[in-house]
């Protein structure tokens, strides 16, 4: 059977470890197959874990998250029959499939979405932990509300410093309150678990947010306005699919952007009265031209800064 | 043979009936069997005395009655009835109240407060202070005790925490009143107050039964007697009928001297100086002022006067436990440099030894078996280990000819030390301090609630110290003792020497009225070195 | 800074140091009873659970209430059943408590929610929601007093006003009540409370079960009035806060309050503070978020000097040596 | 009213252990019911997990180390009086210590770069001891605020030296560059095949002889018994001319530095880099683990060995039974505490007077001796 391995934040996070999970049950229901799954309990378990799959004969392994790098490096090389696959980090070996997302061009859009939308002429990012991986998120969302009005007032937060900064609703809840104080009316929640409460705060006090990962517009309808959608279900569904066999199977790095449907917004029917006609026809004309490459969203983790 | 005697002399059920009779009662704790078939009755509208050794059972006793501890078995009758003193609410209903050895008040609570505790009118505390305050008021004339109802406790002196006590007991309507060793912490000027309220109360027809190591005080003031000795009750006996060599000798179970015999003194060169000595206390007042007095090789002064006057902070200061203001302490000839607050092991090192005022607070960590304590203080010196290292055979070694040379009991080394009773405790640090062949030797309170067998044999020790050429400071505030042992007297009033006497020549008035600051002005400034400046 | 600003910090402010207020008193009664209690982190969580599972299933905030009240009650009583009955070790207890909570609130909501340990979000009337007093609205254009009624007091959960009066009220009870009294006397010396004949035990039982219940009220209000239904590890840390307010305030209620109104205002500043520029120089972010800690050493170590707690506190009650 | 005796010392220290133990299982056992798995089952998978095989018993020994460093830096502390809660926070700084001298010695030798990197770890997290234990001793400050204060400011740090310092341009995740493999702390493995892959190493020697260390200082030397002298009642050490202020700081030192002892096994001997949260709490199992023990090193291996246990036969758990979950993990490990820790009076009563049924005539001698072992 193969293995899907999540982040510490959980299976069950309504965000980037739970899609990885819809994309196991996805691929479940797809093939009637049966794959075996693991919360971690801390850092040290990861070569264990991927030690123990692999020695008990799974194939392949997959792993959500940016923190397996070490592990992986260290443990790939003794199963080199085993597959491999980790989204979100890049690590180099010929029996490892390395899936990246292009979250600054994902999130690029929702941020014309946000500048559109806002009244205020300002929008807010709430960040979950501090890492360079979020802060992408943030460098693209501020790019596409610059390219709309350039103007701008943006606010940006990050919940923590720690892994504990995933799952705080509350202090997500009061920095979304703080935003809204200074003037934002959309606020975008790039903040795993912290991110309900970043959600239920903009309802509260009327305003708009924006998931993250998952589409989870359905959570507060009416109020989100739309969700940074990152497929990881998707890579996830296929992951199970093709590297269960080598002649599918894909080692090296994988990018999936918005060329791959692998990021973009999400519309349904809890906020497709949120999103105009304009709106739409504007997002989906940055789209194209990034597409297109004719306009660059910078990304942050090539040299950590944001050029505005 | 003197349990015979005892039911000839109070036999016949006395016209006033019995207030207390206690029947076979026994009490273990763990190992220790504390009562053993314990009978006693208490006659009503007397006043009862119980003496007996540290840790003969007399408080195990007592606790039981006032339903703190149940016994394992036995009966207590109250007035004739049997109870079941399950608690002391149980016992405090019945009128029964206690004074107990270590103070049961709250330190941080006012005087009304602690009075009120536990016998509250209501709910809300308002209507209860105000009955209290009241009440604590025509007590305080009827008894003729006097305390402030709002001062906290820790801030009042231990004779007002007894009144405290006592006022307690009679706010709750006690008909029998048990004092456990009241007079171990008072001045005699406070003793002899307590004692005209005990009379007071007799002649009220209540009861009090009251523990005490001091004969004089069983002669001077209890009707009936009884003896404890290792947990059996071995007499009772009517005070007129007996004396204290008698009650001695039940106590102990052989002959003791209730008189020190001591040669006169023979004082060589000056060994302990102090010098102009300002100390503070830790709230910051000044407690002692411009102190300054010698002692030689050979000779023992002793420092007399009303708890509370400074001594205290007088001995910490001169054996380093805390900051002076200013002045110096000079032994044999070198001054000691005391400050910081590891101050007490420098004086230790110059030849020092210290003997605290409260042992279980200070002189030893009652957690530590009796061998680890028989090194605090010490635990630094060569002899104990070298270099960092602990020599913990040479340290047992020691223990165990301490336990042998000053008979502490029981001789197990390996004891926790809060399992001896307080004489034995007393023992265990005077025989630390002494064995370690200081020059100097300061003691506070050597004898407080110890037992008059051990009395007699510290103040052999304390003697013996003295012939073989140490220095001594004595502070007590047993007047007798100071009287008995020291060579020379100073008496201390408000942080200033206000006189010296001659324990030979000076009576007991005498110095009553020194201590109470009196003479201030006539009293002869002692010592030449403390011509040195005029009073402050 | 406007005055918009320095309410919506106040505001903040209020929300946030409720929590710790009401934990911090619910530890006042504990530890002025004489028993160190490290196991408010953990009794809080078991209540924010109860009450945002029940809330959920129910659709009552009231008997989402009653059922965090009820858990942290009943683990309060297992609490002391260890270190008062059983003379256990009170910071083990405490610390096996905080463990407990921390596996089973997490564990019985995946066994029967599988959220992965959330509870559902809470619809209409699961959640307390904002209170508007009498006049805030016809006020609130008044210059200063209007804003500050309207903004700072009016408009806050129900929990928050119950933490603020419960202020008054312990401080009354503490100090003016037979209660009180016997509660004070037995964390300080429980000797002289059972020889006045006063049960050492069952006035320690009656104090932590206040304590059991404010902790209730601390914990709902993070699942059902400040959240929207239960988190992992929700409470994050604040019972330990609410421990160090509690020291911070010498064990004695208007003091804790304003402990917990600084410790509150800390955290709210430094929401507010992040990204903050100090000539020219951004300041780092983790300084800003440890800036309520140092203060808070600082602080102590500057102003409030010795703290002697309840002398009789961690040890428990035994008569026999 | 029955006379109640103590226990036999063998009963005390061993047979209401086991008792107490045997009745945390059952209890979990329950809660495993509950979930609908066979408690009987899972038992023996923590059993096997934690002891049957290399690896598994590699991984509880690597645990237990963690722990050991952080119940001996509780157990020192507690003999002096005080309560360091903030051994987290010092294993975690002592990290930068480990770190910066590690990738600095990386190219020499282990032998070379790990008793540098003791010495710097133990710096630093006595340093992090330090501060509070000075701020106790002269400014009367809380130690037990001040160590969560500086378990909270520690994270703040960290996570700042780790990100904005440590971490190299081209790394995602926030984690140092790694040690290079010769200033690595060796693997047990590599001398031993029997523990597989499991990270136990050489830390786990450093563990024992700071058990026989802490053991020789608390009870043979004079600075240990100072440090006694001083917990167990304050005025006293002043009266015996022990520095009281003095004795705080040094020991808390020590407490931080064995805390930070944590730094050598995790980053030096597992994760061969820093990374964020490290610690894991082992600082707060640490206090499980010296109250258990009694504060005694023989104890505390004892207790750490068992914690070791639990931390991987519960990771067995969710391998081998999906149905339970890490949380249950963490329930079974509350319950052992509360059973042999805060409840290990539950059973006392009713073994004394089994005791006194089977033997009513005991010695007292052999009681008195044993109520007189001082309690620590
Ligand atoms: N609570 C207790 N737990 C254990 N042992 C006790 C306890 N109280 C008293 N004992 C022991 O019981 C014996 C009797 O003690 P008790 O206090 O009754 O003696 P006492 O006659 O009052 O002595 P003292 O004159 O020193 O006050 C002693 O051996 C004492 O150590
Ligand atoms: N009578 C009272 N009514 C209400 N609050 C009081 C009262 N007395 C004291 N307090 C509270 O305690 C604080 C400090 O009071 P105070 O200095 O009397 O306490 P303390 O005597 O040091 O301590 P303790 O409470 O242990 O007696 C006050 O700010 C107040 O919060
Ligand atoms: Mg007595
Ligand atoms: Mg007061």
């Amino acid at each position: 059977d193969p293995a899907l391995i999540y982040d510490l934040g959980g299976k069950f996070d309504k965000s980037f470890n739970e899609a990885a999970y819809n994309g196991g049950q996805a691929w479940k229901a797809e093939t009637g197959g049966n794959f075996v799954d693991l919360e971690l309990q801390n850092d040290a378990q990861r070569e264990q874990a991927l030690r123990r799959f692999a020695g008990q004969g799974a194939n392949p392994v997959v792993m959500a998250g940016f923190s397996w790098t070490a592990a992986l490096t260290a443990v790939a090389p003794e199963f080199p029959d085993t597959n491999f696959v980790v989204l979100d980090t890049v690590v180099d070996a010929p029996n490892v499939q390395s899936i990246l997302f292009d979250e600054h061009t994902g999130s690029y859009l929702v941020g014309v979405l946000a500048a559109m939308k806002s009244e205020t002429g300002s929008v807010a990012f709430i960040g979950g932990m501090d890492v360079p991986l979020i802060h992408k998120f943030y460098c693209g969302y501020a790019q596409g509300a610059r390219a709309v009005n350039p103007d701008i007032n943006l606010i940006e937060n990050y919940t923590g410093t720690t892994p504990a900064a995933w799952n705080d609703p509350v202090t997500a809840g009061e920095l979304t309150k703080a935003a809204i104080d200074s003037g934002a009316d959309v606020i975008f929640a790039a903040a795993g678990g912290s991110g309900i409460g970043v959600l239920q705060a903009a309802k509260d006090a009327g305003k708009f947010s924006i998931g993250v990962d998952s589409n989870q517009n359905y959570m507060q309808p009416g109020s989100v306005l739309t969700s940074m959608v990152k497929r990881v279900d998707l890579a996830v569904q296929n992951a199970l699919t093709e590297a269960a066999d080598d002649a599918t199977f894909k080692p090296g790095l994988t990018i999936l952007g918005l060329a791959e449907d692998g990021v973009g917004y999400s519309v349904d029917e809890f906020n497709e009265e949120l999103i105009t006609d304009e709106m739409t026809a504007a997002a989906e004309d940055y789209k194209a031209k990034i597409i297109a490459g004719e306009i660059a969203v910078h990304d942050y983790t090539t040299d950590s800064s944001c050029p505005l | 043979m003197n349990t015979q005697r005892s039911d000839t002399t109070v036999a016949a059920a006395p016209a006033a009936g019995w207030a207390i009779e206690l029947e076979k009662i026994n009490k273990r704790f763990g190992a220790v069997h504390a009562n053993k078939d314990i009978d006693l009755r208490v006659q009503r509208g007397t006043i009862h005395g119980i003496v007996g050794e540290n840790g003969a059972g007399k408080s195990t006793l007592m606790s039981i009655l006032y339903g703190f501890y149940t016994a394992d078995s036995g009966t207590i009758r109250v007035n004739g009835q049997v109870q079941e003193i399950a608690d002391s609410r149980h016992a405090l209903a019945l009128g029964i109240g206690m004074v107990h050895q270590h103070f049961m008040l709250v330190d941080n609570f006012s005087v009304l407060e602690n009075v009120v505790l536990g016998a509250e009118d209501s709910g809300f505390l308002k209507p209860s202070l105000t009955r209290a305050r009241k009440e604590l008021n025509r007590l305080e004339q009827e008894y003729d005790l006097e305390v402030d109802p709002d001062a906290i406790i820790e801030d009042v002196s231990v004779g007002q925490q007894q009144r405290v006590e006592i006022l307690k007991a009679l706010y709750r309507g006690a008909e029998t009143l048990i004092l456990d060793e009241p007079t171990g912490v008072l001045t005699p000027k406070e003793a002899d107050d307590l004692f005209r309220v005990l009379e007071t109360l007799r002649d009220q027809g209540k009861t009090v039964i009251l523990i005490t190591h001091k004969l004089r005080e069983i002669m001077a003031i209890t009707d009936n007697v009884s003896v404890m000795r290792q947990g059996q009750m071995v007499a009772t006996v009517k005070t007129a009928e007996t004396s204290p060599e008698q009650l001695a000798e039940l106590m102990v179970g052989r002959r003791v001297l209730l008189r020190v015999d001591k040669s006169a003194a023979n004082p060589g060169k000056t060994l302990l100086e102090v010098q102009n000595l300002v100390v503070a206390d830790d709230m910051g007042i000044t407690r002692v002022k411009d102190v300054s007095f010698a002692i030689r090789a050979g000779e023992i002064v002793g420092i007399a006067g009303v708890s509370g006057n400074g001594q205290t902070e007088l001995l910490e200061s001169i054996t380093g436990m805390r900051d002076q203001k200013s002045g110096t302490v000079v032994l044999n000839g070198k001054p000691l440099a005391l400050e910081g607050d590891d101050g007490a092991a420098r004086a230790r090192k110059a030849g020092l030894a210290h003997v605290p005022e409260d042992r279980q607070r200070m002189g030893l960590v009652t957690t530590f078996a009796e061998w680890e304590n028989a090194i605090l203080g010490y635990h630094d010196k060569p002899a104990y280990g070298s270099g960092p290292f602990l020599d913990i055979a040479a340290a047992k070694k020691a223990a165990a000819d301490h336990v042998k040379l000053f008979d502490v009991r029981p001789a197990n080394i390996n004891l926790k030390s809060s399992l001896f009773s307080g004489g034995n405790q007393q023992k265990i640090v005077l025989a630390r301090e002494m064995e370690q062949d200081p020059d100097v030797l300061v003691i506070g309170q050597p004898t407080r609630g110890v037992d008059i067998g051990a009395i007699e044999f510290i103040h052999n020790e304390i003697i013996k110290m003295r012939d073989e050429g140490k220095a001594i400071l004595l502070v007590s505030v047993e007047l007798d003792e100071i009287r008995s042992l020291a060579d020379r007297i100073l008496v201390m009033f408000d942080g200033v020497i206000v006189g010296e006497a001659d324990p030979a020549t000076a009576t007991e008035g005498e110095l009553g009225l020194m201590m109470a600051g009196i003479n201030k002005e006539t009293a002869p400034r002692g010592l030449g070195i403390a011509e040195q400046g005029p009073l402050p | 800074m406007d005055l918009f600003a320095i309410l919506s910090i106040l505001d903040a402010t209020i929300r946030l140091s409720t929590p710790l207020l009401l934990a911090c008193l619910a530890g006042l009664y504990s530890e002025r009873a004489g028993i160190f209690d490290i196991g408010l982190e953990g009794k809080m969580l078991a209540a924010a659970f109860a009450a945002g599972a029940v809330a959920a299933v129910t659709g009552s905030a009231w008997l989402g209430l009653m059922a965090g009240m009820g858990v942290s009650l009943a683990t309060t009583l297992l609490q002391g059943a260890a270190s008062i009955t059983l003379k256990g070790n009170q910071l083990i207890a405490g610390v096996a408590i905080n463990m407990l909570a921390a596996g089973m609130t997490t564990f019985l909501g995946q066994t029967w929610f599988s959220q992965g340990g959330r509870t559902p979000p809470l619809g209409p009337g699961g959640r307390f929601e904002p209170i508007t007093l009498p006049f805030a609205n016809e006020l609130a254009g008044v210059p200063i007093i209007g804003p500050i009624y309207a903004e700072l007091i009016s408009g806050h959960y129900i929990l928050v006003y119950i933490g603020f009066i419960m202020v008054a009220v312990t401080a009354f009870v503490l100090y003016r009540t037979r209660f009180g009294l016997r509660l004070r006397a037995v964390g300080e010396n429980p000797k002289a409370v059972d020889t006045a004949g006063i049960s050492v035990v069952l006035q320690r039982y009656q104090a932590i079960i206040i304590t059991g219940l404010l902790c209730g009220l601390a914990g709902a209000y993070f699942s059902i009035a400040q959240g929207s239904g239960f988190g992992n590890n929700m409470t994050a840390g604040k019972g330990y806060i609410a421990l160090a307010a509690l020291i911070f305030a010498k064990w004695k209620p208007v003091p804790a309050m304003f402990t917990c109104l600084l410790f509150g205002f800390l955290d709210a500043l430094q929401i507010r503070l992040q990204g903050a520029q100090l000539g020219g120089v951004e300041i780092p972010v983790q300084a800003i978020q440890a800036l309520p800690y140092v203060l808070t050493v600082v602080l102590l170590a500057g102003f409030i000097g010795k703290a002697v707690g309840p002398k009789a506190g961690g040890v428990p009650y035994t008569k026999e040596r | 009213m029955s006379a109640r005796r103590p226990l036999p010392r063998w009963a005390d220290i061993a047979l209401l252990p086991a008792i107490n133990l045997l009745m945390a299982f059952l209890v979990s056992g329950l809660v495993v019911l509950f979930v609908g798995e066979n408690p009987l089952h899972a038992i023996q998978v923590i059993i096997y997990g934690a002891f049957g095989y290399g690896d598994g018993f590699g991984y509880t020994l690597y645990y237990a180390t963690n722990f050991i460093f952080t119940g001996l830096a509780v157990a020192v502390a507690a003999h002096a009086g005080l309560f360091n809660i903030g051994g987290d926070g010092q294993a975690y700084v002592a990290g930068l210590g480990a770190i910066v001298v590690a990738l600095a010695l990386d190219q020499t030798h282990w032998l070379i770069a790990m008793p540098a990197a003791i010495i710097a770890a133990g710096a630093m997290g006595g340093f992090w001891a330090f501060v509070p234990g000075w701020l106790q001793a002269k400014r009367g400050s809380h130690v037990v605020i001040t160590t969560i204060m500086f378990n909270f400011i520690a994270a703040a740090l960290m996570v700042y030296m780790v990100n904005r310092v440590l971490k190299p341009a081209t790394t995602m995740a926030p984690e140092s560059a790694t040690i290079a493999v010769d200033g690595r702390v060796p693997q047990l493995r590599q001398f031993l095949s029997f523990f597989g892959y499991s990270p136990v190493n050489l830390s786990i020697v450093v563990a024992i002889a700071a058990l026989i260390g802490v053991y020789i200082l608390i009870w043979h030397t004079k600075f240990g018994y100072a440090m006694r002298v001083l917990g167990a009642n304050p005025t006293a050490s002043r009266y015996a001319g022990i520095s009281n202020s003095r004795m705080i700081m040094i020991t808390m030192t020590i407490s931080g530095a064995l805390a930070g002892m944590v730094a050598i096994n995790e980053v030096m001997g597992v994760q061969n880099r820093l990374v964020l949260d490290y610690v894991a709490g082992a600082g707060f199992v640490g206090i499980a683990v010296a109250l258990m023990g009694r504060n005694h090193p023989i104890g505390i291996a004892l207790a750490a060995l068992l914690f070791g246990a639990l931390y991987q036969g519960g990771q067995e758990l969710q391998f081998v039974i999906p149905g339970i979950t890490r949380e249950m993990i963490v329930v079974i490990q509350a319950l052992v505490i509360l059973f042999t820790g805060a409840m290990e009076g539950l059973f006392r009563p009713s073994l004394e007077r089994a005791f006194m049924l089977m033997g009513p005539e005991q010695k007292t001698e052999a009681i008195a001796v044993s109520t007189a072992k001082p309690e620590s």
